[in-house]
């Protein structure tokens, strides 16, 4: 179809991914456009935690019941990169306590299916939990392959007609005469040329780096680059997600995945997130932090640490208390660009909504009425991505 | 959806691999036997042409010899042709490379068996 | 972690389009416990941003940044410098063996991807499907031997001398995964699919994969596993059991 | 098939770099194994011989006591003892014995074959 609209999807992480997925299926022609491969910023390196909304769902409710309905969602559609083997929230001492009432209530509110189980079951399922733990609710929790979910939605987008340029930066931003944006200009870095890329529209998926996008043309988008460490040891002692029973703080979560155990995680605020070292004396607290939740981790070995950057929607305050919902920002209406829609914020586990809210943007701007299906189509297999 | 293809073509089978291994099984105990009767037999060794002749004339070494034979040869040709395999060969060529081996093992095999019936029949 | 410091050469193996491969130096400052990883994405952020390699999850979950480390195959996440060079020493990293190269350090893995999902070998898996193998003695690793543990990083077909010899090998993880599927499912077809030239018989028990699998994962152990497989089904249908 | 193989790969199973020692039981076994099936049809085309008569075999036989040819012999038995050592590790890891502990066994047998390699040559160069 020429006269199909063509939309460039600069990013190829969850939301990228998810956006070409949502276009796809509604007809637009996707280009999606990364310097890397598919998940080589935050999306690859996220914890791995698909939320149940639980860590939410007292101080951030919106936030929670966005992750509730998208842990159902994934978890029907996307199978087959998803270990479904629920998770715990625990309580260790008298404060974590004094929390459980706030959070019984928050579930309840935010319909998340928790239950109380009795503390000798708990730790007769997860042998390795710290033994004097003192409540255990069980909430629906589940990991998922961080590289493998990103590709699955690819995959389906590819099959649906969206095309993917890996290794294709993106160095500036075309723009016509009425100041608009009609356009990328791509380095191709497999090949080391550079060329340009015109659409109808550009979706700049970014999430860390969104800024970095919309300064090419002195646009906004108010994105905090807000990393935290993850540290894994070479164990599996656990095979359920155990959360730290309490008010969202550092390295309260720990994740099995494959052989291992994951804890994470801080969080600070940089200002580019294209490397950050690594902080030493973080390490050993993230280490801390998960011997109290598994003392057996004194026994394994560190297999690696890491650094994610969250990108966090608003600035002024600190990263804990910025919310972790998603915002889409229209150029045209913040900054009178028209042709480039930000899309940034929310997490992994939100990443199909985060597209949907886009696609929505994007086919009203376009003026094409199309309905967003994502929700009920089940993703393909992420290895056809590299069928060419 | 991709799914698990057939194959028309083995080029290489479970039989063909398993004949390869109990046949090499099969040499290391015919080794075995060869050397037991030799010591037992002919503890001084098989130097010269009369003790050859002698030591042939039990009849279990004439059907312990031509079996290792038939059995050394089919291994080598077996695995000669896991090697050949290697040089990814044509369909056409490894069929003609297969019936090459076969031609030849039959005839080795032939020529051993008409070697040893010669050296058992000669009297010193 | 201390704030020990090494300088090292860094050599990498690059290649752009058609152009023949060259290599390229560059002296880094290094802390020994950082992985290797870390020193190639300073290349890229600091050096040269024209370097490609492929890399997502950053702790080996994902197996994207398989490449051969001075020779030997790593997933460079989890590789600590330390275990691959002295201070003052040269780091050697070339793209994986045994797929054609994208750029650089990226190879395709296409084919071995198309050939994984024929084996249906579904990595990711819940509890109950996920324990399938043994429990490995302390001095191999300890540990619990489990194939929804590989990550498809590519490690074992670029250390296979078989795959060296001949690309059409299946190679270690794919037998693997038929091997893996075949115990869950009983699937017949999957025996079909590895008793052939390409399959389960051109394995000449070097046992590279075992030796270099970064995550625990006992391919080869699993190949002979799967002819054992094999040989059992074809002899019972040859007596007329199913 | 993109990465598309090509006869010279066959070489390839000849570099030794950066590889664990049961490749080298690959390697040897390759290499045994073409030194052993040429060394089989020689001795029986040499055996051949023996239908000749008397004459044609002894003459060959005072031919071998020559150190070249007794050399060439130990590295039969040699060859023998290792492609059929590591031979047996190889079938039986594929019915699935001893798998776990292949590259011990592979020692082991490795070992079995140089002990018995020795042996052979005391015996033989001690006559």
């Amino acid at each position: 179809m020429p006269d199909q609209p063509h939309v460039i999807v600069i990013g190829a992480g969850f939301t990228g991914c998810a956006v070409a997925h949502d276009l796809a299926l509604r007809g637009i022609r996707a280009t999606v456009l990364d310097r890397g491969e598919i998940a080589s910023g935050t999306s690859g390196r996220t914890h791995g935690l698909l939320h149940s909304g639980g860590r939410y769902c007292v101080n951030d409710k919106e936030s929670a019941v966005e992750c509730i309905e998208e842990n159902k969602i994934l978890r029907k559609i996307a199978k087959q990169c998803i270990e479904f083997n629920g998770g715990y929230f625990v309580a260790l001492n008298e404060s974590d306590l004094e929390y459980a009432p706030l959070f019984e209530a928050g579930a309840q509110e935010c319909g998340i299916e928790i239950e109380k189980i009795p503390v000798d079951k708990a730790l007769k399922v997860e042998p390795n939990l710290n033994p004097n733990v003192l409540a255990v609710y069980t909430v629906p929790d589940g990991t998922f392959d961080p590289l493998r979910l990103a590709l699955a939605f690819a995959a389906t987008a590819k099959k649906n007609g969206a095309e993917f340029r890996p290794y294709h930066e993106v160095t500036g931003l075309i723009m016509n005469g009425q100041g608009n944006v009609t356009g990328a200009e791509v380095w191709d870095r497999v090949t080391n040329h550079k060329y340009k890329l015109h659409g109808d529209m550009v979706v700049n998926a970014t999430g860390a780096w969104a800024g970095a996008i919309t300064k090419m043309v002195n646009a906004k988008a108010s994105v905090v680059p807000t990393p935290g460490i993850m540290v894994a040891y070479d164990q599996r002692l656990i095979n359920r997600v155990v959360n730290r029973l309490n008010a969202p703080g550092d390295g309260d979560i720990l994740i099995p995945q494959r052989r291992m155990v994951c804890i994470g995680t801080t969080s600070f605020e940089v200002s580019d997130a294209d490397y950050i070292p690594i902080e030493e004396d973080q390490v050993e607290f993230m280490y801390r932090c998960a011997v109290e939740l598994v003392p057996a981790v004194k026994s394994t070995n560190q297999r690696g640490w890491w650094m994610s950057a969250r990108p966090l929607v608003g600035s002024g305050e600190s990263g804990r208390s910025l919310a972790r919902t998603f915002k889409c920002f229209d150029h045209k209406a913040t900054d009178n660009i028209d042709g480039l829609v930000t899309i940034t914020g929310g997490k992994a586990t939100t990443c199909r909504a985060m597209a949907e809210t886009t696609v929505d943007v994007v086919c009203e701007k376009l003026g094409i009425r199309a309905e967003c299906v994502t929700r009920e189509t089940p993703l393909i297999s992420y290895r056809n991505y590299y069928l060419s | 959806m991709i799914d698990t293809p057939s194959v028309p073509k083995p080029r290489e089978s479970t039989w063909l691999w398993l004949f390869k291994i109990i046949s090499g099984l099969l040499i290391v105990v015919f080794l075995g036997i060869h050397f037991v009767v030799n010591h037992l037999l002919a503890p001084q060794g098989l130097l010269t042409y009369e003790e050859v002749i002698l030591y042939f004339k039990n009849p279990i070494v004439p059907v312990m010899e031509v079996l290792f034979l038939v059995f050394v040869i089919a291994h080598s040709l077996t695995g000669l042709r896991s090697i050949f395999l290697d040089l990814n060969p044509s369909d056409k060529l490894l069929r003609a490379v297969d019936i090459v081996f076969i031609v030849a093992g039959v005839g080795f095999a032939v020529y051993g068996i008409w070697l040893a019936w010669v050296i058992a029949s000669t009297s010193v | 972690m201390n704030s020990e410091k090494w300088n090292i050469t860094l050599i990498i193996t690059r290649q752009k389009g058609d152009a023949k491969p060259y290599t390229q130096s560059f002296q880094l400052e290094v802390d020994p416990d950082e992985y290797v990883l870390d020193a190639i994405e300073r290349v890229w952020a600091f050096h040269d941003r024209s370097l490609v390699f492929r890399h997502a999850c950053h702790h080996s979950t994902c197996g994207a940044c398989g490449m051969r480390v001075n020779g030997t195959e790593k997933l460079t996440c989890i590789t600590p410098i330390r275990d691959v060079t002295r201070d003052g020493g040269t780091m050697r990293v070339e793209p994986l063996r045994n797929f054609p190269v994208v750029s650089d350090l990226v190879v395709d893995m296409s084919d071995f991807y198309v050939r994984l999902e024929q084996a249906r070998f579904g990595q990711v898996a819940p509890v109950d499907e996920a324990n399938l193998g043994y429990e490995k003695d302390p001095d191999d690793g300890g540990d619990y031997e489990r194939l929804v543990d590989c990550i498809e990083c590519g490690c074992c077909i670029s250390a296979c001398p078989i795959s060296l010899t001949t690309p059409e090998y299946f190679g270690p993880a794919i037998l693997a995964g038929a091997q893996h599927s075949y115990s869950i499912t009983r699937n017949p077809k999957l025996l079909d699919f590895v008793d052939q030239e390409n399959g389960v018989w051109r394995c000449h028990s070097a046992f590279e994969c075992t030796a270099v699998c970064p995550s625990n994962v006992d391919p080869g152990w699993r190949i002979m596993d799967l002819r054992k497989r094999v040989i059992g089904h074809r002899i019972k249908k040859l007596f007329g059991r199913k | 098939m993109k990465n598309a193989s090509t006869p010279a790969n066959f070489w390839r199973w000849f570099d030794p770099r950066s590889h664990s020692i049961s490749t080298l039981g690959f390697a040897l076994n390759r290499i045994t194994a073409l030194g052993l099936t040429l060394y089989l049809y020689m001795h029986l085309i040499v055996l051949g011989k023996l239908a000749q008569g008397p004459q044609a075999y002894d003459d060959f036989i005072r031919l071998a006591h020559s150190p070249a040819i007794k050399v060439g012999e130990m590295l039969v038995i040699a060859g023998g003892l290792i492609h059929g050592l590591n031979g047996i590790r190889i079938a039986i890891t594929s019915f699935g014995i001893g798998a776990h502990r292949q590259r011990q066994i592979f020692i082991g047998m490795m070992a079995i074959a140089v002990v018995g390699t020795i042996i052979f040559a005391i015996k033989m160069f001690s006559v």
